[in-house]
């Protein structure tokens, strides 16, 4: 078995208005040292294998679990016995 | 004691564990006497939330039966999952109010979501496809960050979930006070299209019958929810927090279309949801309704976590359940039209004769306990009522607005947060899904058009809890005739009524005057409206930690029926140089 | 003719624009459920609104992974129409078939309210019974309807004149104030605001329907050839 | 400079209705060793300064980017000089 840790962020061309609205209010709860906040996604998957798990898992960020106009993925495997 | 174990019969009570899950001595030494033995922990269990404020009404059942509950219309008054008023044409509406106040307070997304999927399945359980929601909302002062937070996410709860399922959130009201800083009020209201033919009861009639479980898997969600929802907010909360639940609105999309489907089915025989105290209120409710008895193995509900005991099975808050009794030998046949669907439907237990609610788990009986018991047995107490100290100053003084400058005045109060556009409120309310929704939010009552027919129904909720503190038994009235005002004044002919009562702890006698003044208030307009009351909700303990109790809110929530289309009236100011008129007392 | 309009879990607009395409348009169509559908009787496929599979990953990410949209794909490349309006257009986007992607309200809020938008093309199947330029208005009601393609997809849009609509006050920061967008063949609209919601006056207002006119118009103009 | 990753989970009891569905369409698509996924926030915190950047972290996290009645939160910093 192996667990994978999928993070989708937000190319950096995209505006990220979330990011902005949380950077803002860490800003407002006088956080002075807050300089920038990007939000992502962050996906646990388990797999029942560790066999090719790196090509499948590129297989599904780019068929399904992330929209390459707009994201960027990266990740890491992690195997459990 | 800690709930965190779960203790043998012996210790429950020198330890006096019960007390921890909100049951009295008397009435542990009640359910003693009616077991004939101390209750094991899941039994307790069993009680202490079918006998909790939430599910039993034991403080407001001799306030309830004060309201009229009877009229030429009505074809199913409360004690149903939602009441049933008849629109002609062998269609009715079937309608609701409920409250989600404490989770709210906790975690208000999740709680104003959870709040609306409850609604929504108390009105399809019934039968009725879902037309239309509405809201009523009462939030602290909006310069307090705390409340600025709720206000935002309890609507965005509320948007999330409404939008999801495609049912149009078409009215509401927001009031801000100071009353309501430590506890925020979340009441929503369901509105449902239903042929007479078609309406469904939560029974479980037929000795052999079997007994479905649909939707979502059971997990810890939400364990004593009910109870929780019957005590004050305190400190102590915080560590009853995981037992805020987490809604999905994408299954609830799914129910609704399969339980739409499947009431069409011959072999359904009765359909309940899981509200509060999930399974345990179903299927003891059913049972107790049919005059029978009820056989659960737990082995067979399905879970989402692991190692679940069968107090939690029976606890759980878990959201987007139902329960479903079936004719035995036809369980494929329903399970197939809930499979079209993606969602699991399995058997977990039988009708019996014996009226006892019994409950089996790896192959031993866990709970066995008559029916009635729970559902019907619970105390009632007549709580004491006092007169306020406040309501005999406010009569002593003739209030006399001096109103200097008019405009400066005007303008102050249309800059009021209660008094101003709620825009930003309804503008992320999908007000139009299923296009019906012919006056929107912002007008006085929403009606939307019924397709296929000429006719159209209105609908409100209205309820100035600052009268009511003021005046407990006028301000009743006024809420009433309020309502009736904006279904009138849209075209529409009050038919019926829904109240969601929110007090504060009713063991308090002068809240418990408030609730006295209310309700006589209310029902002595409804009978003169002809407006019956056909369903309503309570929610009570409404307190601040410290003991600062709310403003006594009665909410009414009121459908009326526009015979023609052509009636249908707005209330902006149409034309340029059209003369106003000022009309009544 | 024939439309279909495909239901997926969790589609909650299908029923509203079968209502505007039987009822009002006075024209065939059927609900087809994703898991059975067979496109090929059908002239024209409409993709509709609400939160398939609760709208989770992304909007229209998992419908555009599901069982119909192979035949969907056919049924594009066989030039025939399809319409997808809110999440149906999300779901295009998702799919490839019209370039770009949605991102969240700019003001992370869900609105639903009418918008003013300005027709830009008229010589497309979609919108062929409205004037260059007019100025109509149609309710939105979405979360993520801010539509964001990079600075050539928008350049190659215009020039291409593949922009439909585009708001007047942009409600939700979409690039180029785009409302609604074909494919570079012409025959795939998607758009964020919702026509079939807008088709009878006693719900004060009937602007869209003149979309299913034009969808209706072209192919009688096809047929009447063909024939 | 630092940057803070912060990884946003539900707590482990409470439901996670969109990793259900993701993990079913991923079954959907044939990905037979896909066992469960949990989806999860995940945010690209910049601050000013190292100093202190647990402490303030954790209290951000409480105060505002998680809700401690369903969530867990992790983080990792890293120096950027
Ligand atoms: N304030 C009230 N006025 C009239 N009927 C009420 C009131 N409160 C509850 N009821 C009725 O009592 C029955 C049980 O209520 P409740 O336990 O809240 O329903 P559910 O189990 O569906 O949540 C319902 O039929 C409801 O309409």
């Amino acid at each position: 078995m192996c667990k994978v840790n999928i993070y989708i962020t937000l190319k950096e061309a995209v505006l990220d208005p979330q990011g902005k609205v949380i950077s803002q209010s860490l800003k407002d709860l006088e956080y002075d040292g807050v300089r920038d906040v990007r939000t992502g996604k962050y996906l646990q998957v388990e797999l029942a294998d560790r066999e090719n798990a790196e090509q499948k898992i590129e297989d599904m960020c780019n068929r399904l679990l992330a929209n390459p106009v707009i994201e960027d993925y990266t990740y890491t495997i992690e195997e459990v016995v | 004691m800690p709930l965190t174990t779960e203790w043998t019969p012996e210790i429950i009570e020198t330890e006096q564990v019960y007390k921890e899950m909100g049951v009295t001595d008397g009435e542990f030494a009640y359910i003693k006497r009616v077991l004939g033995r101390a209750p094991n922990y899941t039994e307790l269990g069993l009680f202490s939330v079918m006998w909790s404020e939430h599910c039993s009404y034991k403080h407001s059942k001799t306030l309830l039966k004060q309201f009229p509950t009877e009229g030429k219309h009505v074809l199913q008054g409360p004690g149903e999952g939602a009441g049933v008023v008849d629109i002609g044409d062998g269609q009715a509406v079937v309608f609701k109010i409920e409250s989600h106040n404490h989770p709210s307070a906790v975690e208000p997304y999740q709680g104003a979501a959870t709040g609306v999927g409850g609604i929504l399945r108390d009105v399809f359980s019934m039968g009725a496809k879902p037309i239309a929601l509405l809201n009523s909302l009462r939030f602290g002062s909006l310069e307090r960050s705390r409340v600025k937070y709720l206000f935002r996410e309890v609507v965005h709860g509320i948007s999330g979930y409404g939008n999801c399922v495609g049912v149009p959130t078409v009215g509401g009201e927001v009031q801000f006070d100071d009353a309501y800083n430590g506890n925020p009020l979340v009441n929503a209201m369901c509105v449902g299209l239903i042929n007479h033919e078609d309406v469904q009861q939560g029974i479980a009639k037929g000795t052999g019958n079997s007994v479905m479980y649909a939707g979502a898997k059971t997990g810890r969600d939400g364990i004593h929810g009910a109870t929780f929802a019957s005590e004050e907010l305190s400190e102590d909360s915080e560590s009853k927090r995981p037992s805020v639940q987490v809604g999905d609105p994408f299954m609830e999309k799914l129910l609704i279309e399969a339980c739409l489907e499947v009431i069409h089915h011959e072999a359904l025989v009765g359909i309940q949801d899981m509200g509060a105290a999930g399974l345990t209120s179903s299927a003891s409710e059913m049972a107790s309704k049919a005059g029978t008895g009820l056989r659960m193995n737990l082995d067979f509900v399905p879970q989402r976590e692991t190692g679940m005991t069968p107090y939690e099975m029976m606890l759980s808050e878990s959201q987007e359940r139902m329960l479903l009794v079936v004719e035995q030998g036809r369980e494929e046949e329903i399970a197939k039209v809930f499979e079209k669907y993606g969602l699991e439907a399995v058997t977990v237990g039988e009708v019996t004769e014996d009226k006892r609610f019994v409950l089996e788990h790896k192959g031993g009986t866990v709970a066995d306990v008559p029916v009635d018991s729970l559902a019907e047995d619970a105390p009632v107490y007549q709580p004491e009522a006092r007169e306020p100290g406040y309501y005999e100053e406010f009569r002593k003084t003739d209030y006399v607005p001096g109103v200097r400058n008019p405009r400066n005045v005007l303008r102050a109060l249309l800059k009021q947060p209660t008094i101003a556009s709620k825009e930003w409120v309804y503008d992320q309310y999908d007000t139009m899904v299923q296009t019906n929704t012919v006056v929107k939010p912002g007008s006085d009552a929403a009606v939307l058009r019924i397709k296929g027919t000429d006719k159209a129904v209105a609908m409100t909720t209205d309820g100035n809890s600052r009268y009511i503190y003021l005046d407990p038994e006028t301000g009743g009235k006024i809420a009433v005739a309020e309502a009736a005002r904006n279904i009138i004044a849209s075209g529409g002919e009050p038919l019926a009524i829904t109240d969601g009562l929110n007090f504060g702890s009713p063991e308090n006698p002068e809240v418990y005057w408030q609730m006295q003044g209310a309700v006589r208030g209310m029902s002595g307009a409804c009978s003169v409206l002809g407006t019956p009351v056909i369903s309503g909700n309570v929610s009570l303990y409404n307190e601040a930690a410290g003991g600062q109790a709310i403003y006594p809110t009665p909410v009414v929530g009121m459908v009326g029926l526009v015979k023609e289309t052509s009636h249908i009236t707005t209330s902006d100011v149409k034309n340029a140089e059209d003369l106003l008129y000022v009309v009544g007392g | 003719m024939k439309f279909a309009v495909i239901v997926f879990p969790g589609s909650n607009c299908d029923e509203d624009m079968y209502h505007a395409v039987s009822e009002v348009l006075q024209e065939e169509a059927e609900m087809v459920w994703f898991e059975e559908a067979d496109l090929d009787e059908y002239d024209g496929v409409l993709l509709p609104g609400g939160f398939s599979y609760g709208d989770y990953l992304r909007s229209g990410a998992v419908a555009s992974v599901s069982k119909v949209i192979a035949q969907v794909r056919e049924f594009i490349a066989a030039g025939k129409p399809v319409l997808g309006v809110c999440n149906g257009f999300q779901v295009l986007l998702e799919m490839g078939e019209l370039p770009g992607a949605m991102l969240r309200n700019r003001d992370l809020k869900f609105i639903c309210r009418e918008e003013s938008l300005t027709v830009e093309q008229t010589d497309t199947m979609f919108t062929s019974s409205y004037e260059e330029k007019e100025t109509i208005s149609l309710p939105v009601a979405h979360g993520e309807g801010n539509y964001y393609c990079d600075a050539a997809v928008l350049e190659k849009l215009k020039e291409n004149r593949q922009i439909a609509f585009t708001y007047k006050n942009n409600p939700n920061g979409s690039t180029g104030n785009i409302a609604g967008i074909t494919n570079e063949a012409g025959n795939v609209l998607g758009m964020m605001p919702h026509p079939e919601r807008a088709v009878e006056e006693l719900l004060g207002n009937d602007d869209g329907l003149r979309i299913f006119e034009s969808i209706l118009t072209h192919w009688r103009d096809v047929h009447a050839v063909n024939n």
